[in-house]
């Protein structure tokens, strides 16, 4: 799959930033494809990417939905998993504890029902070790707007964003994580960073719907599921290049299908400053250290000395250059 | 029949298997522990297949993959990439190791759909991509104990490692494979090697004694110090009932739609009593695929009993699922 | 590919309905996806569908956008045609004059940057022959809201219709082509239907973007550009399951990734009463007429009599049995 | 040299090839008609592949498939499904006919990214869903009339067949077959048992004259009374030009990229004098692949010329394209 070189190329600086604070990789785990970072020590080493990005936590322990949680879908899949987890407790006491023992970095994606829950979350992860930062995963239903989603409106996204931002540890960034499932995604994006985000994760899976041709019924005991994998790719990467235009200035985490290096520079090149590998986990356990290794390739070869140089590079001028070898 | 005082005890076999006793659960009333995790992480890489040949209705695959095979332990199974590089299903197809040796294993595979017959089509020298060996294994009985296997369908082919495993090691081994119809046994042949009594049956009565397999496991339990089986959930519910009820331990092997297959998407659960007492949703792969027989809440599979750990707070949840609510 | 029963099927009734006017096939082909459907005559007889649903026509002619107009996606495309055309003029001479002739039915779509465009348009389609009804593509810049797409908000797209409706033969019914990229699509369903729309087609492709590894620019002449293709299914059945669930006695004419017999019956299962085949036919010219065949035989092996009794047979409550064989 | 009064005039010949004399466009100064349509329509089916070999850096099949065999006539093309039934890749590779006989027809095919990779992997013995013959084929020169025929790359396959037609007509026939190496070179063992002079240059001097084609071409062009090429877009512009500036009729065979190749889906398009003199998006795999080489407006691919028919309606599509605009 890597387009590998001929010759030797001069190695590309692939330091990376979370709002402010260096990561060694750009390349990170996506919320709930990687539960806590464990189960793929055996397959790649942890410390190696930007960051685990842990299964949204909530106050609660969480017991999910009834199965089946999931279908396969041409290039992707859909799910409903209803967020099983240990809650903050049991992140705190087992999770946070074997990652940081570890020296492995985690971003901790929290979730919640009311604006409140996920300020108390972001308090509760204060001084915790190894977090390097928190992604609020506001595409949950708001139990006080009658299960609209957080980030489907701007108003309840920029109340979550500022309630977090204002709990946290100063120290870690926060970064809200954006549904595609919207008109105007740009309008979300806005309110978030105007309320304090210092970041932008996007995207999350899109609504979808799997019928079964047996029982005729949808498969999802949830009925609808998040629709994720190189399917939703193309509208992942609009996503990104829409918010980036619009505000330059935001990092973003970007994913949504990415599956090879040659993804993620499509997710850099359009304003990404990182990238998270979901779904394709579920089919190459060591993608995420694969797809370091081909997007440092990839940079090397067309020229960029440093991944920062190439974040948004497919924005520029009609007139503009490459870099390297392109020029 | 061999049973203990019910204190949990790890025996070490030469082999570096661990051993642990099927005894009722300290405390919880159950006759079975959760089976201890594997002794090896799994690896990825690629097989080569050296092997393929119709058995009955299904095909047996032979795979050279020495770190896989010298890994594996009975009850244990792999997952496999499918549909080669441009292939639009992402997820991998988890398949029983059937057996192992000189740096192979089998597997028996039954084409149900496009990815489980893209498997089935293999040809030798055709490479794929392969992870294994995931899951606990059986866990093996003290020396001595009686053992009875039973096999549903293509199930039977999990079993037949174990029955050469548990016979070499001087235990008597009785078996019970059946199937809807004589083109649906499996695995006849290996066990029968190694089983006595072995008793075949087949729902349509094409072969065998008519009927299902409760029969005949119905008059061989109580001859059995430990019941090890493997087949669909209805058999195995009704299997484990048997064992339970005349007091003896069980482990089954169960099937759930797997994403993963290596524990992080949490596709897979279903509601297991757990060693303090309380129902969880277990992951059948890593927590499983093998489980004590009594500590599965077969009745319940498919459901959010309302009991389990964290249920109380999927309220919100019982709403179709909004795109972000859903992971 | 089809399920192919092993019994004579008894035949199943496959009359479908087009807002009121009975069609000989629910399977239709999609807009843009068969051009005026002259050059699929090789391939199928173009009598035997539903209707030809033109590529969409606007007052005047137009170009179309400079190339490259398309990328290819996981399971999927993107495309950025611009609607190139012959406009009202030539497809009144040349293109619906050739379909009448050879008895072909067609369902004319119709686009326009202005709601007057939209209703001149419905105007000079009264007693064309061989015209069925009219396709509202909505999903336009609209000049006046400075570019807003019609279809993402419910009070443009319902002036369009309102315009359509009154302008149109009163004997064509007119179907509104909602955009997924919304939202709520069920506010501007309802919307549409409360404007006196007839029937609903969805789903237009959603918007995305992919950028060229090589250049480092978007592909795509118009940057962003529409996925289509079963890599969107999910998307477009969730869009049909929600809008019928809403609005049980709106016809749904359903698509979005339609490849194959069983994706047609999903839709159908899901509330559409006809199904649009669009990026299928790229791969398979003749699919229109295939998926025909391949959803009457799975209607037969479900026990359908007719097709209309599967429309939405999906949202049947909990207890409620199936059809035929099923029951 | 043979040229005639610029009457358009057909020539039909005992295989009931329709004979098109390149001669000066009706009124407007051009020399070339557009190519005539082919007489067989398309077939859609599986060819099993017979043959595979590698040729330079290509790989040429041989497939059975009698339909498409006995209508192909020089120029057209065929479209292969490509993966396999299980494919992500929904869209059709186009390739030129390079020979046909015996219910055979050979391709020369270059690997480049998935798609042509997995086609050039098929192995004897392998099913490929193809469609085809497909395009307007190259007009055959008036009797007697001398031509020239100039391949670059695996562009050169595709005037195989030509010549040995030309040949066996009793046309005189030279050929300049060049490509950027040796290794890129084909088909010169074929095109030089059928063409004197013939010559053949690679831009490295690998082999052959060092440099273009355009050296040879233009020593040669004055021989000829019409040049046929096929080969990468910039050689057809400056083949067309050297042979209108001497005022010889040229046909190319152009290589767009094509999400159809039935003409439905209009991404194919390049800027064409029509016959009445004003310039049109035409498709180049239903109104070409082969035009007139002084009717391609070269210069202007890629591009929305001002002056193109309906490229005044596009003015909205200046801004980059909303969902439902794009299509
Ligand atoms: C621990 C375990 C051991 C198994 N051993 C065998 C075996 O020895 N031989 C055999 O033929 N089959 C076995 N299966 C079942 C096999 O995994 C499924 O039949 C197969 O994945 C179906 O693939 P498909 O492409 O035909 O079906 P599809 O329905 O198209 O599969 C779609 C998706 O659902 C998943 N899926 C569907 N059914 C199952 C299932 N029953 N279990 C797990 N995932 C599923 C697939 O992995 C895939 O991700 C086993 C399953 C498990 C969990
Ligand atoms: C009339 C015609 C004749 C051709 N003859 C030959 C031939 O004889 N031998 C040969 O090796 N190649 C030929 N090509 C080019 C060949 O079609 C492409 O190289 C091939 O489709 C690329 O597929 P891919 O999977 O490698 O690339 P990808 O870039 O992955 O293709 C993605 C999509 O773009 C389309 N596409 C990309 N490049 C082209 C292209 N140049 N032309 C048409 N579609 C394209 C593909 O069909 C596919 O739909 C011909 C193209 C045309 C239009
Ligand atoms: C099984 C599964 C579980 C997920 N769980 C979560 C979650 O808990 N929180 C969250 O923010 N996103 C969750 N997601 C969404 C992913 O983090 C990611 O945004 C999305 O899947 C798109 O990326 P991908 O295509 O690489 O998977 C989940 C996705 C999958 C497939
Ligand atoms: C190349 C192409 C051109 C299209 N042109 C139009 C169009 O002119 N008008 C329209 O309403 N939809 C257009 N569409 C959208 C399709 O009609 C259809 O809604 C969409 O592609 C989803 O269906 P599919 O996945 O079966 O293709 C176009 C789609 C494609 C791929
Ligand atoms: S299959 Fe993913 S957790 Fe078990
Ligand atoms: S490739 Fe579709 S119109 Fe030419």
């Amino acid at each position: 799959m890597t387009m590998l070189p001929e010759v030797e190329l001069p190695s590309v600086d692939m330091q990376a930033s979370l709002g402010g604070v260096p990561m060694v990789s750009p390349v990170l785990t996506a919320s709930g494809c990687a539960s806590f970072g464990r189960e793929l020590d055996p397959f790649f080493d942890l410390t190696s990417i930007g960051a685990v990005v842990t299964k949204s936590v909530q106050l609660r322990p969480r017991s999910g939905r009834a199965t089946p949680r999931m279908a396969e879908t041409p290039s992707g899949m859909i799910n409903s998993i209803g967020l099983q987890g240990p809650g903050i407790d049991g992140l705190l006491a087992d999770e946070l504890p074997w990652l940081a023992e570890r020296g492995v970095r985690s971003l901790v994606s929290i979730a919640g029902a009311r604006t409140e829950d996920f300020a108390e979350l972001a308090e509760r992860l204060r001084g915790a070790p190894g977090v390097l930062g928190i992604e609020v995963n506001i595409s949950c239903p708001n139990v006080e707007s009658r299960g609209e989603v957080f980030a489907c409106n701007p108003d309840a996204s920029a109340a979550v964003v500022a309630a977090v931002r204002a709990a946290a540890d100063p120290a870690h960034p926060v970064y809200a994580k954006l549904t595609p499932d919207v008109t105007d995604i740009v309008s979300v994006a806005r309110a978030c960073a105007d309320a304090g985000a210092n970041g932008l994760s996007m995207i999350n899976t899109l609504l979808g719907l799997v019928i079964d041709p047996d029982t005729m019924r949808p498969v999802l005991g949830g009925v609808t599921g998040g629709l994720s994998g190189p399917a939703i790719r193309p509208v992942a990467l609009r996503c990104v290049w829409q918010v980036h235009a619009a505000l330059p200035n935001v990092p973003i985490l970007g994913m949504g299908g990415i599956r090879t290096g040659l993804d993620a520079l499509q997710f850099i090149l359009a304003g990404a400053g990182a990238v998270s590998v979901g779904t394709a986990v579920f089919n190459d356990p060591s993608a995420p250290a694969r797809i370091h290794a081909e997007l440092a390739d990839a940079l090397g070869e067309r020229g960029f000395g440093r991944l920062a140089d190439a974040v948004g590079y497919a924005h520029r001028a009609p007139d503009e250059g490459s870099p390297g070898r392109h020029r | 029949m061999s049973q203990d005082d019910g204190a949990t005890r790890m025996v070490s076999l030469p082999t570096g298997e661990r051993v642990l006793p099927p005894v009722p659960g300290s405390g919880t009333g159950l006759l079975g522990q959760p089976a201890p995790p594997a002794e090896h992480p799994p690896v990825q890489g690629l097989a080569v297949v050296v092997g393929s040949r119709p058995v009955s209705a299904y095909t047996e695959l032979t795979l050279e993959a020495p770190d896989i095979a010298e890994a594996a332990r009975p009850g244990q199974f792999v997952a496999f990439a499918v549909g080669g590089p441009t292939s639009a299903m992402l997820l991998r197809r988890s398949i029983a190791i059937a057996g192992v040796g000189g740096g192979r294993f089998s597997v028996v595979v039954s084409a149900k759909a496009a990815g489980s017959t893209w498997l089935a089509g293999l040809r030798p020298g055709d490479e794929v991509d392969v992870v294994g060996p995931l899951g606990r294994p059986f866990p093996l009985p003290p020396p001595g104990t009686p053992a009875l296997l039973v096999g549903g369908g293509y199930g039977a082919a999990a079993l037949v490692g174990l029955g050469g495993l548990l016979r070499s090691r001087g235990h008597e081994v009785a078996a019970v494979v059946g199937a809807g119809d004589e083109d649906r046994l499996c695995s006849v042949e290996d066990l029968s090697a190694v089983a006595a009594p072995f008793v075949v049956t087949t729902d349509d009565g094409s072969a065998g004694r008519a009927g299902r397999v409760t029969g005949p496991v119905a008059e061989l339990v109580s001859g059995a110090g430990v019941v090890y089986a493997c087949g669909p959930m209805p058999m195995l519910a009704a299997v484990a009932q048997l064992a339970t009820d005349r007091g003896v331990p069980s482990w089954v092997a169960v099937e759930e739609s797997m994403a993963c297959g290596v524990g992080v998407c949490m596709t897979c659960v279903l509601p297991v009593v757990g060693a303090d007492g309380r129902s969880r949703f277990a992951r059948s792969c890593t927590d499983g695929p093998v489980f004590a027989g009594d500590r599965v809440r077969f009745a319940d599979v498919g459901t959010l009993p309302p009991d389990l750990l964290g249920a109380d707070a999927m309220t919100l949840a019982h709403t179709p699922a909004g795109e972000g609510e859903t992971p």
